[in-house]
């Protein structure tokens, strides 16, 4: 289970900005989330920090998915 | 070393002399400024959407490398987020060190770290309706510059 | 456009303020700020010479120059002349333009040809007396980055 | 005849900043100051204009002597 945020494009494309979610490891949560959390330059962070491969997640988990930057 | 986040409009201006004053030893104070484009009416707001307590940290960590790796005396960036009105600020930059060469590096660096990297999301509204806006390939191109000189 | 020559102080935020706004097209302004540096205690007050009237078209011709090579918007050149304490500032550039890249070349090269080419004469006052200061190797090695791309 | 202008270091060098001189030419001119205008990246500018050469001087002419010089 675990807190999921979406930023920028992706918030708009589900329709809301955070929810929390049932999985115990970034790769099912990613299951779970489907096309939206995949393509090109989509990154994921968990506890505020980026996370390339799958890892464990709990209660407290905060993960956040986040399309392509642009700043400035 | 400053990092700031804020909603609120603010004036360059008036960074730029709280960040210039009292300085004996700095001969050089480079600042950049991005403003909103109105794009001849094509753009009404710009909204950016930043990721509280990730994007201010990523940031100042990109700060202090970049004030270490070219020797500043001192740098400030401030930074809005959510909606911003064509002609207003959305960015300022200031940096400051002895000679001009690592002033106007620094603050190029950081604008094209802020400009591709850093964690912001950024829509365009306007009468077609509304785009996300993601780095173009300048952008790519030009923060792609400093890596090479990372390890040298 | 405009190049300004004056002996009295002048605040670099206040400038830039005024350079910034009301600005709808304009997605980029670059400032550089020079300030008289107290080099701990050597250097008490910087005087800088200038030729009337020649000073000020050789700036304005560069500055004319500039403009037109990397496509600016507008940009303004205020210098000071007479003795100047450390601290205050010497000499403001902003430069503003579309996109960031063309202001921060544009600044950076209007910096590089005030260094080393404008007609000013600088001096140094301190505790142990006066000298004159000429361009550094540096300075006029940064100068002549832009001369092989005046032609391309 | 011509109203001679000196510019940083050489005014001090002089001890004048400026001068009526009596020249025909940028090049009397020159030889009557001598050494004083005479060392590496010291231009020569009559009305405003460098010249690099010699040139003719009238009663109206202006002639600076401009050491190298160092803005900013």
């Amino acid at each position: 289970m675990a807190r999921v945020l979406l930023f920028g494009r992706l918030a708009d494309a589900a329709g809301w900005r955070e929810r929390i979610i049932e999985a115990a490891s970034l790769s099912a949560l990613r299951a779970a989330l489907g096309d939206l959390v995949e393509g090109p330059g989509i990154q994921a962070a968990v506890d505020k920090a980026i996370v390339r491969g799958d890892m464990a997640l709990t209660a407290a988990s905060e993960v956040a998915f986040l399309p392509p930057m642009s700043g400035g | 070393m400053s990092v700031f986040l804020q909603t609120e409009p603010f004036d360059p201006g008036a960074l730029l002399t709280a960040f210039s004053v009292g300085r004996s030893e700095t001969g050089a104070v480079v600042s950049f400024t991005g403003l909103a484009r109105a794009e001849a009416g094509a753009t009404t707001t710009l909204e950016l959407d930043a990721y509280p307590g990730f994007t201010d940290a990523e940031i100042g960590r990109i700060a202090q490398a970049a004030a270490e790796r070219f020797g500043l005396d001192d740098l400030l960036i401030v930074h809005r987020t959510g909606p911003i009105a064509p002609g207003e600020a959305i960015v300022f930059v200031a940096t400051a060190a002895a000679h001009r060469r690592a002033a106007f590096e620094a603050c190029d660096h950081l604008m094209d770290y802020l400009k591709s990297r850093a964690p912001f999301w950024k829509k365009e509204r306007g009468p077609a309706g509304e785009r996300w806006i993601e780095p173009t390939a300048a952008d790519l191109a030009d923060a792609s510059r400093w890596d090479t000189k990372e390890t040298s």
